[in-house]
């Protein structure tokens, strides 16, 4: 089973968790807790087992960012959910080298959250306008600012 | 006045924003020598309206209009994520005839969509005939849509829980005209199109998507399938009521444009097989789930629903703190993925297939920049 | 004293010169008088689907488009000794003057087979392996 | 928003209202679809809804050949530059119709937190006729047509619309 080979190539990196989940309630077959350095290192081992990259994105809760990165299989139903806590202001690893389909995802973050991501081969906004200087989905974004 | 001597080669040109080919406001920059393109890098963010950030500071009922601007080609697909999701944050389990009445409208507008888009797409190679052909198939699919859901593109028609109106004879009674004719109109396509020789020189070989290309990017929608690979959310990961139908996923073998186009096309006959089976074995009973709470306020908790549009698998991820409103919501849309790839297979193509390139990649710019 | 009678006959080609001219001319003169006019900072700048363009277009350019320019000269000059052909021909039986042009625009247009054999026409696409 | 176009050289008087008619009957739209709306705005040139009947069919991809602009969808403000830069590349006399509540006011997206969108077509180009509807059905963008039509020939061309009966 494709959830047992995950757990097995995951173990040798000792994350904070990795536990079945509840996929009537939440949708994920596998839940892991991991800190953004060992990204890089999760990510190969899901790309080794043949998943790919679903999305990633962040959620801010206000003291500190958690950065949730999915992953799916084409040949098996076996959806995994990362997530990296990551304290404001710090850089979390780019995985844009082992997915580069990251690549987009992350300019997508950093355009709307202000997150850098360090080794990123050009890290500059993608939705916004180039001259904006404000991340819209901060939840202490004041929009009047932006609307000047 | 002409500086001699310049020996730089490359021609830089916008595929601006405005340009009959980007189905909307993309631009792709593109360094070019001569005819052939040495960097195509895609500026996106012409459509950006934020949506995420609207939902944000709306509840849950507010969102859902949202829900079919996001890809308005295939709104009700959104509308079924979006609330399949949420049922599953508040634990509301939808009835059987409301489920296959979902089944049926979805595919109904993968039709729809499908249709919108191999017009622009051979619009885009130069052929003008075939989107009126598509469009005419379309407005009477339209007719059908309208006359249940009341509008002709931004469906907002599902509610938490069911579907507020019930199909009656007569949607029915067209429902079953439409697919007959729509079964004689794929004859027209194969002769008119599949079989034109201009349109086969242009897509044969054009545009190799390998599968390992697929991982790497995380394609999803027509543009795995072309590649070969199965995948398909109705089937992979069996939502609403597609484990009660049997339908075959159309899969191509090199990944070129032709392949993805094929699978479109033969995708649009399977959707045709689901809505019979549907229309057959529709069974009664209430169309809405008993206790739906009026003012819609999940307990603390994450969910992601993946569901599968005519572009990609669409998946609605909700953060929910026990709030009105949502805490955070991810809209993982096909779009983004699917054209990530394009900076990889535009290097040394020339930009007659760099169009053929974009449009096979059936993009939706609101979609792509929400 | 007359006009000398070559100088006159030269007359009719000066009419035809002034009615050509004014013939391209007009209409550009005539919409610069009664049209509307339109004012806006980047009215007269180069359009590019909405965007400022970047760098210019003077740079070397692949030497295909000049083969390109050669094959159109080639046909233009066979188009230009058609002109005589309206006073030459026409006068005898008309059946055998049609014939002679036929050969004569058909040994013009072996260039353009010439040019066909040898592939100009044909962009090759690249291998790109995925 | 101060129109962008002044009067010509020579005033021509009654062979002006000639003009205009001409204009009017022979309106070419720029392929200028934004979101949601462009849909509409194809259908209404496809078969069904034919904008060919009223002579506005040939949409032109170059400003340089169009002279009416139909905004048919959300302005974002990274898409506001390139929509002022169109506008002035059209060769006057141009009309613009603002097709959608988007290019009216924002539409659904103009909130007091919105960012991302100009609220409205007419804060950076003039806007002669406004559509509403999100989206419009093709007829509405069809009466728009024939409203640009109304307003350069200043003669009514929806009156034997209007007073048909039944």
């Amino acid at each position: 089973m494709l959830k047992d080979k995950l757990k097995k190539a995951l173990a040798p990196l000792d994350l904070a968790q990795v536990a079945d989940g509840d996929y009537a309630k939440t949708g994920y077959h596998l839940e892991v807790a991991a800190r953004p350095e060992q990204m890089p290192a999760v990510a190969q081992a899901m790309l080794s087992q043949g998943c790919f990259l679903e999305s990633l994105t962040a959620v801010d809760l206000r003291e500190s960012f958690t950065l949730v990165y999915h992953f799916a299989n084409f040949h098996e139903l076996c959806r995994t959910v990362v997530h990296a806590s990551l304290a404001k202001g710090a850089e979390a690893p780019t995985i844009s080298q082992i997915y580069p389909g990251a690549d987009w995802y992350e300019r997508e973050v950093y355009d709307l959250f202000g997150i850098r991501f360090a080794g990123h081969p050009n890290l500059k906004r993608i939705l916004l306008p180039e001259d904006a200087d404000f991340h819209p989905l901060l939840k202490d974004f004041a929009a009047e600012a932006a609307n000047d | 006045m002409i500086e001699l001597g310049i020996e730089e080669k490359t021609y830089t040109l916008n595929l601006g924003p405005q340009h009959p080919s980007t189905h909307g406001v993309l631009r792709v920059l593109l360094e070019m020598e001569g005819e052939y393109i040495t960097k195509a890098e895609p500026v996106i963010g012409y459509g950006h309206r934020g949506h995420e950030h609207m939902a944000e500071n709306r509840n849950y009922h507010q969102f859902l209009p949202n829900m079919a601007r996001v890809d308005y080609l295939h709104a009700l697909a959104y509308n079924q994520g979006y609330c399949m999701a949420v049922e599953k944050l508040l634990g509301i389990t939808v009835p059987e005839r409301a489920e296959y009445l979902r089944v049926i409208l979805s595919e109904f507008n993968r039709i729809s969509s499908h249709l919108v888009w191999i017009g622009a797409y051979l619009l885009d190679l130069g052929a003008f005939t075939p989107i009126l052909y598509c469009f005419d198939d379309r407005e009477n699919l339209l007719d059908l849509l309208d006359r249940i859901t009341g509008s002709r593109l931004t469906y907002c028609f599902y509610r938490f829980g069911g579907v507020p109106l019930d199909l009656d004879d007569e949607f029915i009674a067209g429902a079953r005209a439409f697919i007959k004719r729509l079964r004689t109109r794929f004859k027209d396509y194969n002769n008119l199109v599949t079989k034109n020789v201009i349109f086969i020189n242009r897509t044969k070989g054009v545009g190799l998507i390998s599968q390992e290309q697929c991982l790497k990017y995380g394609l999803t929608g027509p543009m795995v399938r072309g590649s070969g690979i199965p995948y398909d959310i109705r089937k992979s990961e069996p939502y609403s009521a597609y484990p009660a139908f049997d339908f075959e996923i159309p899969i191509g073998d090199k990944g070129d444009i032709m392949d993805r186009y094929l699978v479109r096309l033969r995708e649009m006959e399977q959707s045709l097989r689901i809505i019979e089976q549907a229309l057959d074995k529709l069974p009664n009973g209430p169309i809405m789930a008993e206790k739906v709470p009026k003012r819609v306020k999940p307990a603390e908790g994450e969910v992601y629903q993946a569901v599968e549009t005519a572009r990609g698998e669409f998946g609605c991820y909700i953060v929910s703190q026990g709030d009105v409103k949502p805490y955070r919501i991810k809209l993982r849309v096909p779009s983004f993925g699917n054209l990530s790839i394009l900076p990889e297979l535009a290097v040394d193509t020339l930009v007659a297939d760099l169009v053929a390139i974009l449009g096979s990649v059936d993009v939706v710019i609101p979609e792509i920049d929400r | 004293m007359g006009i000398p009678q070559a100088l006159s006959d030269f007359s009719f080609v000066l009419v035809y010169l002034v009615a050509a001219g004014l013939f391209a001319l007009g209409p550009i003169i005539l919409a610069h008088l009664i049209a509307p006019r339109s004012y806006g900072a980047s009215r007269d700048a180069i359009y590019e689907c909405g965007m400022p363009i970047i760098g210019s277009a003077w740079i070397q350019v692949a030497v295909v488009y000049y083969l390109f320019a050669l094959l159109f000269l080639a046909f233009d000059v066979d188009v230009l000794f058609l002109f005589p052909v309206l006073l030459a021909y026409g006068k005898g039986y008309a059946w055998l003057d049609f014939i002679e042009l036929i050969i004569f625009v058909g040994i013009l247009s072996l260039i353009l087979v010439y040019a066909w054999c040898r592939g100009v026409f044909n962009w090759k696409r690249k291998q790109v392996t995925p | 928003m101060e129109t962008k176009t002044g009067d010509p050289l020579i005033k021509l008087g009654r062979l002006e209202k000639y003009l205009n008619l001409a204009r009017a009957n022979s309106l070419w739209p720029l392929t200028f679809g934004l979101a949601c709306c462009a849909i509409e705005m194809m259908s209404a040139g496809m078969a069904r809804f034919d904008m060919d009947r009223f002579g506005a069919g040939v949409f032109r991809p170059s400003p340089r050949q169009c002279d009416l602009m139909i905004v048919a969808g959300t302005i974002s403000k990274k898409m506001g530059p390139a929509v002022i830069r169109l506008y002035e590349q059209m060769a006057a006399p141009k009309w613009v119709i603002a097709m959608g509540n988007c290019a009216i006011s924002g539409g659904p997206f103009y909130y007091p937190g919105q960012y991302a969108i100009i609220p409205g077509a007419d804060l950076i180009i003039p806007v002669d006729v406004y559509i509403p509807g999100c989206p419009p059905r093709p007829e509405a963008l069809l009466e728009g047509i024939l409203q640009v039509e109304e307003k350069i020939t200043k003669r009514g061309r929806l009156r034997k619309f209007r007073d048909v009966k039944g």
